[in-house]
């Protein structure tokens, strides 16, 4: 096609847009909430995964040491014990730090613990944290070879459950958001075909003065794709402040509760909005167009 | 230019609008159509470009079998044929200078060459002051003219044109009648279907009459009704 | 009947459609208007049966000042008036029948009369064997006699046609006409927009020619032009 | 309106719905969708809330008894408990189950335990469960004033802070849930605006020929109506079916998450959508009519 053609047809959009404030904003506002609701499950799910994340990091793998060892061999076997591959981090606690720890964690129910203060029947540990929280089995059976360690133990039980939540929720997030996409772009294939069906006459008398399916489809594509766009800069828009304020909301009540920072997540939500938007609306005209073109 | 051979047009379940109807116009000629309320004039005239095909029977147009055209091909055929419509369809929200130019557009002709030729037809209907209105915002006559100068504006060699002056006074009606056979002079190939018997015995023209979905008669210079 | 004094209508931003026209219609009256494409007769109609507000001056129908009517009374007042517009404007997916019936729904007339009066009145127009059939799949003159039919229905005091006859054949449009003049012995004053020359000619009745919003002419036993 | 009219009214509407295919489909469709997607939202606040409760029940107080009770003493102070407002459940631990527990949930650091199995430093204590989690610190106040408590503790730190993050759900839950609410209308009102205008020029002819604004208006009203029930009920069939899966899921992989059993709770969200699905098409309508009414 010619470059006048081009012009003509974005001008076509451009005008379309505009005769038709109704059904552009009627359209723009059904993108814009759907992409919205779509993020919120997004961010939702994201979230989650950030605490599971969050919570399976803490997972740690307890290494016992033999009493007898001294502080270089203690030091010799914590280097050793940090060159384990999958293992991130690895911290000493002694027998009486270990003691304290308890006694803090005992709270009020000390009197079993001052029992036993005088003579301390704890051993030295290695707190050992793994890169991938799946790896936690792997690294505590290797550990459990390495010379002057009595005894390994980690919370088999808890992390085996916390993965098996934290799974749920990732797949449950994942099915969910799917669904979502889904409904939106039927939301908005539906939009858009009510918009073609009530110029149903016009794309006829277009096709009888001779204008090719392509003259006839491409403005209502850019249409499509302008009301894409524009619905979902309405929805990132909304989206950004709300998660403003909702991250201030949490820092406010309940601070413990790990959330992911707005920024890089944010610009790389608004782009694949903005591309998603465009889709949709592209996809919708198309999808819409097709019947109307038999003419 | 025309050939029509047997051609049968049945619409869905109801009895048949054209029942057989034989038609040869050659390039050049200047046919009338006329026949009652309901004689089959508006469905021959759909044949013509295409909006319906035969049920049986072959349209040949411009040389091509109508039947046989693949639907990649129909907007480039509908592009050699000028039709003004009973129902004028024009886009009513459009002005009426981006109907006439619509015709334009689709053979991607340029922008200088539009900005010559629309305001030059709409002077031949009389529009020149109408152009920026709304489709939707004229008069009965005016719209039946914008259809007028759009079915002309690309110079197709044929030129159809069903019920053209229905909706104008007798004044108005003479002169576009005037432009068609203007138009059929330079060797366009003319059909009009008309129930405006002063014009039609006023041209004596080739007249084609249906009724009930026949051709009853064809008379090359004809009045409206048979001269009994 | 109908009684317009110094009436002005402006659409938005174009120049005046009326300019200046007073009109008084008793009732009984057969009154053709006549001018030439885009004086003014649509738009004079369009005032009597309130789809539009004069700019200035009044307009008085069955006694009441359209202007000074609540919204709320509209309906019952367009009842009393049969309008055939036009452009039909009919229900394009409904069936003849319905289309018909409609304005007797409108005025909650009982089932039974409605099976007695639609088959009658379409009887009076030639399209008893159409009733079935969707407004959209008529030819032209048809659903052009069905919007007629549909302003007769009600037997409304006063009938407005504008242009009843541009798309029928001469026969059938005398048909029609005299339909028209059959109404209005009965009593009812009519009010017809015609270009159709030799209708008005043979006639003779009141004839109220426009000519660019203004009233040029108004003969009691008119021409559709003016006798030299 | 005569009766007569009352039934043209609703044929009306029927064969709207019929002729225009479409547009029904569409409609239906969105309503479906929207309803669907707000109901998941409310499932998920359900449930959490439901979460939350189960959690809360699970929230004790430990009321630590001096070592010189007798067992008829203990007996009587425990129906004493008992007797306290607000009060569900109280149950009896001996010192020894006590050790015992404590032993269990110490799992393999079990050293220090045995360092102390001779002597159990361990007191006997009431477990005691309060009708509301709410009345924990009252309740637990009431108590430390009985004859043979030594001591009364729970963990008011963690009540506090599941209280805080239940109640960020619940209100979470309820906005979220009314933003959706609203954009279901949104949506809807849209749809059915888009539906009007298709038929603008109808409207304007029927207000022509003489039409009422009643007249024109309740067929519309009562196919927004009709598409609004089907679209809800569509929306609980699915709902219903995916409650199932999902309760099935849980079961399978999750066992110790609580879930709101399906039997009563869809059925009154069967009830309440096709209430809601009614009120949006009518709503939708009535707000979409207005425009156009005006010829
Ligand atoms: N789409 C359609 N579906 C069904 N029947 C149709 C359709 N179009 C036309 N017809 C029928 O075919 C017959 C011929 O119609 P056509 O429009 O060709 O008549 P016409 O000669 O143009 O009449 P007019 O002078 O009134 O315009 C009519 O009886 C009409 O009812
Ligand atoms: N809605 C509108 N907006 C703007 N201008 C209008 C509108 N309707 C009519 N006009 C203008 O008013 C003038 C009179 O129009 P009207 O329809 O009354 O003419 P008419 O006498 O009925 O002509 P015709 O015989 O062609 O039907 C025309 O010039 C037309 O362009
Ligand atoms: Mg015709
Ligand atoms: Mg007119």
């Amino acid at each position: 096609m010619k470059l006048n053609t081009w012009c003509y047809m974005v001008r076509e959009a451009g005008g379309n847009v505009r005769r038709n404030t109704l059904m552009s904003t009627a359209s723009v506002g059904i993108v814009a909430v759907s992409l919205f609701v779509l993020s919120v499950f997004v961010l939702l799910a994201l979230n989650v995964n950030y605490l599971a994340a969050t919570l399976e990091s803490q997972v740690q793998i307890q290494v016992f040491l033999s009493r007898s060892l001294s502080t270089a061999q203690t030091a010799a076997l914590r280097q050793q014990v940090a060159a384990v591959p999958g293992v991130r981090a690895v911290s000493y606690i002694s027998a009486q730090a270990a003691l304290t720890q308890l006694k803090r964690e005992f709270g009020r129910q000390q009197d079993l613990l001052s029992a036993v203060e005088q003579h301390n029947p704890l051993r030295p540990s290695l707190a050992v944290q793994t890169v991938n929280p799946h790896q936690v089995g792997a690294v505590a059976a290797k550990l459990k070879g390495f010379q002057g360690v009595r005894k390994v133990t980690y919370k088999a039980a808890v992390v085996r459950r916390l993965f098996q939540v934290a799974d749920a929720l990732h797949r449950g997030g994942l099915i969910l958001a799917g669904l979502l996409c889904l409904a939106t772009i039927f939301i908005v294939a539906n939009s858009v075909r009510l918009t073609v069906f009530a110029r149903r006459h016009e794309i006829g008398i277009m096709k009888l003065v001779g204008a090719t399916d392509a003259l006839i489809r491409w403005p209502f594509l850019l249409e499509g794709m302008i009301l894409g766009v524009v619905g979902s800069l309405i929805a990132t828009g909304v989206l950004w402040e709300s998660y403003r304020l909702l991250e201030q909301g949490v820092q406010r009540t309940i601070p413990f509760l790990p959330m992911l920072p707005s920024y890089p997540l944010m610009g790389e939500l608004a782009v694949s909005l903005a591309a998603l938007g465009a889709l949709i609306g592209v996809l919708g005209s198309s999808l819409s167009l097709r019947r109307y073109l038999r003419v | 230019m025309i050939e029509l051979a047997n051609v049968h047009k049945r619409y869905g379940r109801y009895e048949e609008a054209l029942s057989g109807v034989d038609l040869h116009v050659d390039p050049g000629e200047f046919v009338f159509i006329v026949g009652p309320s309901g004689a089959g004039k508006t469905t021959l005239i759909r044949l013509l470009y295409r909006e319906e095909l035969p049920t049986s029977g072959t349209v040949r147009v411009a040389g091509k079998d109508l039947s046989r055209m693949r639907p990649r091909e129909v907007p480039y055929f509908r592009r050699q044929v000028g039709v003004v419509f009973q129902d004028f369809k024009l886009l009513p929200e459009r002005t009426v200078w981006d109907n006439v130019a619509f015709a334009l557009v689709v053979t991607e002709v340029s922008p200088k060459e539009i900005r010559r030729r629309v305001p030059a037809v709409l002077e031949l209907v009389g529009l020149r002051d109408r152009a920026r209105m709304k489709a939707q915002e004229l008069s009965g006559g005016e719209q039946q003219r914008v259809a007028i100068a759009r079915a002309l504006v690309h110079g197709p060699p044929l030129l159809i044109a069903d019920e053209p002056t229905g909706n104008l006074d007798p004044t108005t009606a003479w002169e576009v009648v005037q432009v068609l056979v203007d138009v059929n002079h330079r060797g366009t190939t003319v059909v009009v279907a008309s129930h405006a018997k002063a014009l039609v015995d006023a041209l004596r023209r080739r007249v084609v009459e249906l009724a009930a979905g026949r051709v009853v008669r064809d008379e090359v210079r004809g009045l409206y009704v048979h001269e009994a």
